[in-house]
């Protein structure tokens, strides 16, 4: 399961969908929207993804991730247009047959997410906004 | 040839918007072409980096376009 | 939230519980019930609790976690009685301002949960029955 | 003094319910009483480790105890 979305993100649902009766554990990382950063109020975050790409990028860190670790199934969905706090930006599950791959696997595909996905997001705040990373 | 370049987040706001058709040799390569934005939108220069996406793909300096190509900029992504 | 229940568990309900607009990231332990286990086919799975003392040893587990990690909000969630593959046994998750945190807290609160909380399992097969780990 | 010992899993399994009386010397203390334990149930020597909870607390060998306390064996945990 890979997806970009407008609409809301269920975690029980990307949960759900890495669940088997193979695995024993599942490692499930929810980003959400953050009130302030850097010591500023945060009023809302746009989110804006090239999809086709960034697809393609989800499913290279997951090739990758099953490569490294036995995963049983994996899952990442994204959100994108405009979240408010505390909403979800991003929801990825690992089940794995052991607990510890399940992490490890999880912390992986969001570290790497992070560096390689074409999806940015714009900070709005009260006197102004900024992509967040854009500039050293 | 004329290239059409797709542009997101910080680097449509620089260029003030979302494609831009830019002129290269024929036979230029992605490095041809990010010399060529920076040279028409110099504040390319103030990104923490600036790639180029060839067809989905994350491309190397080196790599030859073509007009038909779906070429990108990405600039630093932020997701997550 | 520390809750030990006979009903079925809720992921979405336990990472709801942790969600504040002040954490950025949340990761979610499922430890789900496996249909197989050393080659043998499981049946089944009975899990008995000594509640009270089960519900003090994971609430020591949560402020030994808050002592190490600037944890937001955490909760644990265990389930006894009778479960079948690949029911949800335990979620366990913690919000905290960056991801980094939220992954080791995560997991430190699960290992410590298989060592000190006193719940046990029995794994029951088609020829047999065994509580986990009780012997060498 | 009697004392009043809960079991769970595998310990209420060999003991053949979830609480036995146990009697013991007046001061007696925790070791004391997984000596008269395993003595009433040889098996509880064959678990991976036998721990003893006095007041839903984890309890040293040393500890003493009294008829008032909740007393529990706590054979090895598998929760999760």
């Amino acid at each position: 399961m890979i997806e970009i979305r407008e609409t809301p993100l269920d975690v029980a649902e990307v949960t759900q969908a890495v669940t088997t009766p193979t695995a024993g554990g599942i490692d499930v990382f929810v980003g959400t929207v953050r009130n302030e950063t850097r010591g500023k109020k945060v009023v809302r975050l746009e989110f804006e993804a090239y999809e086709k790409m960034a697809l393609s990028e989800m499913e290279k860190i997951l090739i990758r991730a099953r490569e490294k670790w036995p995963i049983e199934k994996c899952a990442i969905v994204h959100r994108v247009g405009t979240l408010l706090p505390p909403d979800i930006a991003v929801v990825i599950a690992v089940s794995t047959p052991h607990r510890v791959a399940s992490f490890e696997a999880c912390r992986f595909i969001i570290d790497t997410l992070k560096e390689t996905v074409p999806i940015w997001k714009k900070e709005i705040f009260e006197d102004g906004a900024e992509w967040v990373s854009a500039h050293p | 040839m004329k290239v059409k370049v797709l542009l997101f987040g910080i680097a449509r706001d620089i260029a003030g918007g979302a494609q831009q058709d830019v002129e290269l040799d024929t036979g230029a390569n992605v490095d041809a072409l990010k010399k060529k934005l920076t040279g028409m939108f110099p504040r390319f220069n103030d990104l923490k980096s600036l790639m180029i996406a060839v067809n989905n793909e994350y491309a190397h300096g080196s790599t030859v376009l073509s007009e038909s190509d779906e070429v990108a900029i990405i600039p630093p992504v932020s997701g997550g």
